[in-house]
């Protein structure tokens, strides 16, 4: 058993932190440490895009032939570990992470011509069209429906938690394309452009007072039929693809570590009431030592799923469960951090960013501003993507036999 | 033996939450639109229905309840999940100002009082450090709450050796007031005194109302609670996920159940305490604030995504939950000087 | 709101007490302390029984025609909490808690006259025949039948967890007297004599090494058609009766209270590694504090209950809490019981009893050696009696309307 | 990177699964029966397949194990829930007895030796408070595992100013040895020492054999968690109450994802400080205790009355674990002064 990289991994490690000395700048490091939402706003990241494109370092999942890089997955892992630990801003997943790769693999030559380079130059930005009021963990029972009408689609209907689809130009949504098919087999996987008059975005701010998503609501919206990905009724098996490609080779624990010692630092500068500073104070003290144990064995749990798919075999049942620890951890490292700083973690600003000139000044440090709205967004990790209590249940039937 | 509402307290636990009315979000994002973030004619209209008096004195022009009376009240707020800062600005303030000709302005509700009792650098300590100098206070408070929006500081400080309470206006001279957003909308304030003149210290016993205050507040998280669990009941039996109500899941039964086991558990704690036996009203607070975020965090997670929008009234109940969880000290600090006394 | 007695329920107080003081023995003080099982030796409560009987007091749950000593649920409380005060010993839940108010609302007054005397005198000593191997949490898919054969039953099948059976020359229990009726329905509730060639008792030795459990077989067992309580088919609708009545007027509070003082007392004794006493300990002392906060408002919660039997109104839906939070509360209280004491709760003797002259030296102090196998044995707290998954559920319908 | 056996390894893991059978406890019984608790004939058998010597250095007659050899083994024996002593009595008497001739008994299984390190008064304290003085040893331990049928006890003391060990046989002129039963059901002991003769101390670093001792303990602990994990999920989809195995109601499938979680989580902690990289041993051995002792009591839960018997081989996995849980230390301790370590 080791953690030894091979010389050649240390030298792109070496060749990747030296990129992100030069490359990162001031400006892209406080905008995604002081982004208290999930996602970062396009601005900043189109900046960060633009250079990882540059380098050819962008679309780290798609094939070669389509402008990947062609990493192994211990190259990709130590990519996503050293922008972590860099402070590196999140890329915006729906256009690189989900529909790309999903272009790539069941995209006609004619799809991937038109979109691949669109959305690896910063031109195209995606918003995905998954969820609806009435079917939230529930996708199976989605409603919205698109019909055809000679070349094109028209699409009736809504789709709720559209992250950011008032930045965006385009949508990948699952669409009903016959409503007599049992219910995962009428839907389609359709890639709709968002400038239209039959498309309206309404926004749903969260209860940390950030604008992430929104309702987008379509009344006669139109795609041609050229924007159907696959063939009708293939949009459950390309969903699933989409979610599985999204697994695997995740890499969360290092910045959740990054977080704790950042917290663990701030605690030496925060009194306690009864002398001395919080980082101190016995509980405090047990309940960082507490999280830092489960981030280390989160990260080792990471780790051997990299050594899974560097050997080449699936990733293995662990995969299911990094969403479900990883997501927990998330809130619990937060919530730290807001029993941490007292009353100035009671500060709610209004106003975003929090970077920049235009931001709010802070009551105490930036990171005490910051502590709530997170906290608050973060609760959101625990509900998307598979809510909790739907992952226990695929792992409970899946990996336990349950 | 007997744990029922009296029947006043009865009066005012329904005159309490018809003032609150369903719990509408949009009413509440307009009043925090408002100058400071505060909704000048709902007070009035609170202060109108006796409600501050209640915590006033007789002598006062007040009714003179009981501190089970205030938590009733503040219970019922909590129910009904009142963007008013009664606690802050009502019960505290009252308690006070005994005695003090404003305090019939607070009691009417024309006079918005609040105290200013935490300071930077000084994490949840209730004694002071800023001192009384040659009649001036000097110094910087921070928290204060509502202070975006108050007419009247009551300022503690350090005075003769002892913990002392001034009231000052917030146009006194050397008084620079700044206003920021907190958890629950509301604006609290940090003041700068720069040589405020002050003039006698106010005769109620500070420590004494802070200890009432937690029970008070430990009584609107009690009510936080109860209506973040039933408005999640009744979440589940309508919202339907797989064919069904998603309340027919067993895991979300049980989860309930455990919330609903909580609720009762921070219940009969607050009971205890307004019998003043037990562990301190700190760790009270303490306990029943563990719970009641407990509670709210698991209707957030129980609504799904819409839990975590500003359009339910879940999240500003699990925010105001989050904040007065941390007022007058947390629940951390409060259960460790509860474990430092001996049984 | 109000906690305050009445000047003849602090009189009827003040007369327990006394009672306590004079009455019971050191020895049987002794012996409720040092006895790590859930039910205490019947050479013991033998004993007590016989005091209470004297004055009494002993059938606190029958009306008063059939021994009762007609308390109010106040007073029933009271008695409670003064004998938890005191350290009586527990007295044998079958037949003055079980059966005894069973016989008292469906018996004969045959049945009345035969078996309520022995109960109170100690000449008959009961155990409960309940749960089988296959029917634990679900009770209805019980399997030992009763066949009627002229004036006998003859019973055959099996029932595990029979409490004290080894002790018992009575079991009550339910049986199945009709095949073929639903599963509810075909239930009997049958009174049959230990002492017969038919009977096998087999010890079940718990983790702990107490023998409180057994296996108890039934292979042409027999009992006389007059031990039917009720009429056939009526067990279910009994049993019910029987578990409803032994809920409402719970005391358990206040021994969970003194446990934690004594725990609170001995962690003042116990040196802690980095100098001081465990009672100084910053992780102890929250732990001790939050299970004080949680004893003391399930304390609350329990006369709450109280407060409406009283007034003459149904217990209400805590009732059914009590057992759930009860359950998990000694089991909290137990750990910190093992986390106090160290390597010296790592002991575990497996002589019994561990009072009186034979009891094994225990290393430390007599607290510690309990301290293991409390906590083993209380393991069953959350299992018997409807386990907390059960009791969950039923609340969940029963209460929350889920 | 990589986080397989190796074939080695893989050879120790097929070997020591094989010497503990299907974890029969009508065996177990039989041993705890014998004198002092222990079944030399088994140990022997353990010992003959080179188990104790892969702890032991190849100077010594041994195989010269890594640790991570040693853990493989450790955590074998908690899944095949062995009752022998193997960490106790085989690995830290092999490690301390470094190029002394008795290793080559212990190697051998004819001696069973262990560590007499816990003092009267002391907790978890791992320096000794029992001082030489002129060539004597006098003073206390207790808790000596399996000390109840040990041969040679390698008794810590403070030696010149250090702490050292020193090896004592048990009929050395002096020695008292009462033994007593503990959780595993075996027996340990209470040693009473006067004025007994030592000889010079052992050469090994004892704080660097005790941190890998709880290494190798939180090995086993992972191998008991495995088990009981495993087992339960064997039991819950044969199990039928209300018409169906109780491995279909959803709690009770959640309950066993957060178990699973809770084993992978501890499998990682522990590859993670065989690799020595973050914690120290002592705060992973409280990580993986706590998550062993849950993922244990869940095992007993979901047995419901069956696993609260001394039958099935689920109590007698919960024993174990609480009592590695607390050897050199708790969880509590360890996690504690991990706490108060800088990231």
């Amino acid at each position: 058993m080791d953690l030894d990289f091979t010389p050649d991994e240390l030298a792109f490690q070496a060749e990747v932190r030296t990129f992100l000395a030069e490359r990162l700048s001031p400006r892209l490091r406080e905008a995604a440490a002081n982004t208290p939402s999930v996602f970062v706003e396009p601005d900043i990241t189109r900046e960060w895009q633009a250079e990882l494109h540059a380098k050819g370092w962008l679309a780290t999942l798609w094939p070669r032939e389509f402008g990947g890089p062609g990493w192994t997955p211990v190259q990709k892992y130590l990519f996503e570990k050293e922008c972590a630990d860099a402070g590196a801003p999140a890329l915006p997943v729906q256009g690189l992470k989900l529909v790309g790769p999903v272009i790539c693999k069941f995209g006609t030559p004619e799809q991937q011509a038109r979109f691949l380079p669109r959305i690896l130059s910063g031109e195209d930005y995606w918003c995905q069209g998954y969820s609806e009021p009435g079917a939230g963990s529930d996708l199976a029972s989605l409603a919205c429906r698109a019909e055809r009408r000679g070349d094109k689609y028209v699409i009736n209907g809504t789709k709720i938690w559209t992250t950011h689809a008032h930045h965006a130009n385009w949508i990948f949504a699952l669409v009903r394309t016959d409503a007599s098919a049992r219910k995962q087999d009428g839907i389609s996987f359709l890639l709709i452009p968002m400038d239209q008059p039959g498309i309206t975005v309404s926004a749903i701010v969260s209860i940390a007072n950030d604008h992430e998503l929104n309702q987008t609501f379509f009344d006669n919206a139109e795609t041609g039929v050229e924007n159907l990905i696959g063939a009708e009724g293939q949009g459950w098996t390309i969903a699933k693809y989409l979610l599985e490609n999204e697994r695997g080779g995740s890499c969360a624990a290092p910045s959740l570590l990054a977080e704790l010692g950042r917290i663990e630092r701030a605690a030496r500068d925060v009194p306690a009431d009864h002398g001395g500073m919080m980082r101190d104070d016995p509980h405090f003290a047990q309940r960082l030592a507490q999280l830092r144990l489960e981030a280390e064995a989160f990260e080792i749990t990471e780790l051997r799923i990299l050594a899974d798919l560097a050997k080449g075999r699936p990733a293995g049942p662990q995969t299911s469960l990094i969403k479900l620890v990883g997501a927990n951890l998330r809130q619990a490292v937060d919530t730290l951090a807001i029993d941490l700083y007292g009353y100035e973690a009671m500060q709610l600003p209004t106003a975003r960013p929090l970077y920049g000139n235009a931001a709010p000044e802070p009551i105490g440090s930036r990171s005490a501003q910051l502590a709530l709205p997170r906290w608050l967004n973060d609760r959101a990790w625990t509900i998307f993507g598979g809510s909790d209590e739907v992952q226990k249940t695929i792992i409970a039937k899946q990996v336990l036999g349950l | 033996m007997d744990f029922d509402l009296s029947e006043t307290q009865q009066l005012f636990r329904d005159t309490t939450l018809r003032f609150c009315g369903p719990g509408d979000t949009a009413a509440r994002h307009a009043a925090r639109r408002q100058p400071g973030g505060f909704d000048r004619a709902r007070w009035q209209e609170l202060a109108g229905l006796g409600l501050i008096g209640l915590a006033a004195g007789e002598g006062d022009g007040g009714l003179g309840g009981s501190l089970g009376d205030c938590a009733t009240v503040a219970q019922a707020l909590g129910e009904g999940l009142a963007a008013e800062p009664w606690l802050e600005c009502g019960f505290i303030p009252a308690r006070l100002l005994a005695s003090r000709a404003a305090a019939a302005d607070v009691i009417a509700g024309s006079t918005l009082a609040t105290l200013a009792f935490a300071e930077p650098g000084r994490r949840f300590r209730t004694d002071p450090a800023l001192e009384t100098a040659g009649g001036k206070l000097s110094g910087a408070k921070t928290f204060v709450p509502c202070g975006g929006a108050a007419d009247l500081f009551l300022v503690t400080a350090r005075h003769e050796g002892r913990s002392a309470v001034f009231a000052v206006p917030r146009d006194a001279a050397g008084l620079t007031v700044q206003g920021y957003p907190v958890a629950d909308g509301s604006h609290a304030a940090q003041l700068v005194l720069d040589g405020v003149a002050h003039g006698e210290p106010l005769a109620a016993d500070l420590d004494a109302v802070i200890d009432e205050a937690r029970i008070v507040a430990a009584a609107e998280l009690v009510g936080l609670a109860r209506r973040l669990l039933a408005d999640t009941l009744e979440y589940v039996k309508t919202r339907e996920q797989f064919g069904q109500p998603i309340g027919r899941f067993q895991v979300i039964q049980h989860r309930l159940v455990d919330a609903y086991a909580r609720v009762e558990a921070a219940q009969s704690a607050l009971y205890r305490a307004l019998l003043r036996l037990g562990a301190p009203p700190a760790a009270v607070k303490g306990f029943i604030a563990d719970a009641a975020q407990w509670v709210g965090q698991q209707a957030v997670q129980l609504h799904g995504g819409m839990g975590m929008t500003d359009e339910l009234a879940i999240g500003h109940g699990l925010k105001r939950i989050v904040l007065l969880g941390k007022l007058f000290g947390d629940a951390a600090g409060g259960i460790a000087a509860y474990g430092r006394e001996a049984a």
